[in-house]
Formats: C-alpha cells, structure tokens, sequence
C-alpha cells in the first residue's frame, strides 16, 4: 500500500492505494500517530484508489479513529470503492465512520 | 469438478497473491465481481488467521489452499501445521456488536475475521487431523 | 521476493487454472497484457507437456508451479514426477520451419510447444533430481 | 471451448469461444472431419469470442486444414484477438492461414 499526504489548513488529507491490509495495517497506524504527535489531529482518509480492505485494514481504521479521537480530533473517510464499501458495511462499520463521496465533502464536514 | 491448490510461506506480505489468485479463479463460478471480492476476503481472513494465530508470525511455514468447485458447490480449504484453534470459537463467534451512538474508544479494533468468514459462506467448519488444521468454507453456487 | 506454488491434478482439463491464475500473477510485473499472455502460454505449454509426455496423459498425477519475482528476474518452475525428458531435446529444439509456398499437408502439426517457451522466456532449463523434473523459466523484469 | 456452427451456401462458418488449447483441440479435429465426411470442405473459422491458443489448439488447425486440403477444400481464419494473432505469428502459420479480419471478407474470400 502507499500512503500519500496533502495539508490543507490544519487538516491533513491522507491517500491511500492498493491494498489495507494485515500486512499494510501497521503502516497506517504508525503514519496516523505520527501526525496525532505533531497536533495533525483532524484526518481525511481518500480511498479512492484502495482497493482492497480486510478485517485487520478495518481494525488499524478503527485504531486510528481512537487515537485522534482521544486527543479530541476526528476522522472522516470518502471516495470508497463498492468492494471496499461493501465491507465497511458486512461489519457494520460504516454506522461508525462518517464516509463521504469525495474529499471536498469530507474536508468541509470536519 | 475443478481444483487447484494454492501455498504460500507464512508472511502477511505475500497473502495479496493468494487473494488475487482466488479472486481471479473465482471468474469461473457464477458470482457477480462483489461476490467474487467477498469470497477473496473470506481467503484472505482465514489465511491471515493461518499466519497469525496458528503460526505466530513466524516466517518459513505453509499456508495450502485449495480451491475446489463442482456443479453446485464452491469449497475452500485453508490449511496450516501450526496451533489449532479451538472449534468451539468458530461456534460462538459473532460480528462485534456496538452502539453507533457510543464512545468511539469503545469499538473493538479486532475480531472480525471469522465472523466476515461465517456471514459470506454459507457454511463453515474447522478441523485438526494430524497436526494439520483445516478450515473449510463452503458456498452454494 | 514474491512466491507462490500452484498444484493441479494431471488433467488437461484443469491446466487453464493455472494459465488464469499465472496471467493474473503477472500483473504484478512491469509486462504489458500482452507479454503476460504469452508467459502465461508458455507455462500452459510446459504443463502440457509434464501431463501428456512425462505422465502420459494418466490422472492422478501432481503438476506443481512454482511463480515467484524478485527485483529483478521472473522465475516460473514447472514440475512433474513421471518420465524425464532428455535435456538435450531442449538445447536441440527450434521452431518447426516450412515453405509458406508448400503443400499444407507438410506442415507439421505438433513439436512447438518447447519453441515457444525458448523465444518467449529469456532462459530456460530442465534438470531431473531424485525423481523430479523441474523446467526452469527465467524472464528479466 | 463452444463450437457453434452455421452454414452459408456450400460454405461453414465455425465460431470458436473460450479457450482452443490441449484439452479442447480434439473437439475442433472431430468437429471438422465431421463436417469434411458429409462434404464440407470450406470452412470459416471465427476466432472472435476465442481469447486463448496454444500449441496444440494451432496444432489442431494445422490438422484441420489438412483434412479439408486433401479433399479440395480449404479454411479461412477470422477476427483474431491480439493475443491470440500474436501466437500465429510467433509460430509462423500466419503465413500458412489465410487470416482475416471479420467472418464476411473470410467468406467471400472462399
Ligand atoms: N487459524 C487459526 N488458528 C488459531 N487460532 C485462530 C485461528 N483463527 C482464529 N483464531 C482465534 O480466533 C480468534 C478470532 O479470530 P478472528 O475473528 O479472525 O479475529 P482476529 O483475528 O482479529 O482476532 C483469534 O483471535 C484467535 O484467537
Ligand atoms: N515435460 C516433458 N517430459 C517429457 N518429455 C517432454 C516434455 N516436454 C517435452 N518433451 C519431449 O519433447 C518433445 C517436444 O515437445 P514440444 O516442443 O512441447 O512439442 P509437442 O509437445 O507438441 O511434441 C515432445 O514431443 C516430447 O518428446
């Protein structure tokens, strides 16, 4: 998976391509914390060219919502492919995160 | 009936291939691509699992699946030679339950592997025979 | 590196699983469509010819692929347990040649299987040890 | 691999779909001695819907166009994909069938 990083204002848009998952996950959450330690509390995750998530993607998802979450940031997601969407639902997750179509929204929303 | 045999060595990094492979052997039944991708979800679950739970996370051991569909029934088996799980928790797994209204901190950020597994396949059994463990998901056509 | 093993029965029918799964597997590589389509016939060849010349065309056989990448070279193995094949019929082998002019009752119908791989793939060999063959296919990233 | 067939006048049309390879080659063989026994020697291969060859299904051909030359007749070959006319050419028997690009022209070419 690559990750890749916009900044606009105090927000921090994070692009993500090719597969989250056990072997990726990791990657994510190291990157999220990073940021949290530098006040880059407020996150848009693009996915728009993910294509593949796993319960163990979710999972670092999930991770990464608490860890800007508790330093009072959040998270917002958009751009979801069906097949990754489909799965964000399967575990119910998308009453979770707010997901948008795209990243204007998404930056706006937050 | 058809069937190929797919294996890997133990390394999260190398899981993708066995997810493309299924999906793409996954052409030849009649699911639609969504389908299809949940069926490689499946895989990958279970052969994650494999990885990190029966072997630890530790490199230079076998992940076997195999692939077998007749005229009705698509069958996966996901094998590996190390810690057997308990089949009593395929039995009692469900999807982590939460309130959407609660605290985000709340949320579990693990156990839903199995229970992906249990609500895309339409039936789902776990074995140990010989020090090896078999984990057979099934799939009307 | 990347790698992954691929075992089917030795049933002509069951060889395009392998020619599916390899031509998704390359997509993993720099090659265009185009040159995957052709290493993927060069594995089905080579699968071929372990079921109809070192099995005899006799089921029940194991053919097993191995397809595996590192930065730089592609490697496909291919191999069976049943007859060997003298390594010489490699060297000597070319692509069967005929006058586009002549009578097309001459042209010869079989023998172009090991040619192709030749032209395609960037080296090839073929060893037998303790019972095993294994036809080696190497093509440079 | 489908074999569908249709007759114009004295001439056949055989549309191949799938994949014209070992397993497959044979069907093709009996198809076409089938034919060439009830006197159909001028046959149109189309290979439009036919997305793999290899050697033994060029092999086939080989052997098909035997069968029809030796009673007179003749094959003509259509609508080949990319892929598939890259195995031609790499075998050289593009320079054996006459190669065309939609079943029409292969007919009247006939
Ligand atoms: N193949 C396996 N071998 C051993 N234990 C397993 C295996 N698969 C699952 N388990 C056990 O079942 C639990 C639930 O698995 P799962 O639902 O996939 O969630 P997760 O892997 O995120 O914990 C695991 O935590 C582990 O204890
Ligand atoms: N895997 C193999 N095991 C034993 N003999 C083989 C094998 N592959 C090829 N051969 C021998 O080499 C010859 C040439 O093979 P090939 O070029 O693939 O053409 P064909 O299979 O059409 O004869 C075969 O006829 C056979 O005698």
């Amino acid at each position: 998976m690559e990750i890749s990083e916009q900044k606009i204002d105090n927000k921090t848009i994070l692009s993500l391509k090719g597969r989250l998952d056990a072997s990726s996950a990791k990657e994510l959450k190291d990157k999220v914390s990073d940021l949290a330690k530098e006040g880059n509390t407020f996150l848009v995750v693009d996915m728009g060219h993910a294509d593949f998530i796993d319960s163990s993607g979710l999972g670092s998802l999930v991770s990464c919502l608490r860890s800007v979450s508790r330093l009072g940031g959040d998270i917002r997601i958009c751009s979801l492919k069906d097949s990754v969407r489909a799965v964000f639902e399967l575990t119910r997750l998308h009453l979770i995160f707010e997901i948008f179509d795209n990243s204007d929204d998404a930056l706006k929303s937050i | 009936m058809k069937k190929i045999k797919i294996i890997i060595d133990s390394d999260l990094k190398d899981v993708f291939l066995i997810g493309m492979t299924i999906n793409r052997l996954c052409s030849i039944t009649p699911f639609s691509d969504s389908e299809c991708y949940k069926i490689e979800l499946c895989v990958v679950e279970a052969v994650n699992n494999s990885i990190i739970h029966a072997y630890q996370n530790e490199k230079g051991h076998e992940v076997e699946v195999t692939f077998s569909m007749d005229t009705r029934i698509l069958t996966v088996d996901v094998c590996d030679t190390g810690r057997s799980m308990d089949p009593e928790i395929l039995q009692s797994i469900h999807m982590p339950s939460f309130d959407p209204d609660s605290n985000d901190l709340e949320i579990p950020e693990r156990g839903r592997g199995l229970a992906i597994i249990k609500e895309v396949m339409d039936h789902v059994s776990y074995k140990t025979i010989d020090g090896k463990n078999w984990l057979t998901m099934f799939r009307e056509l």
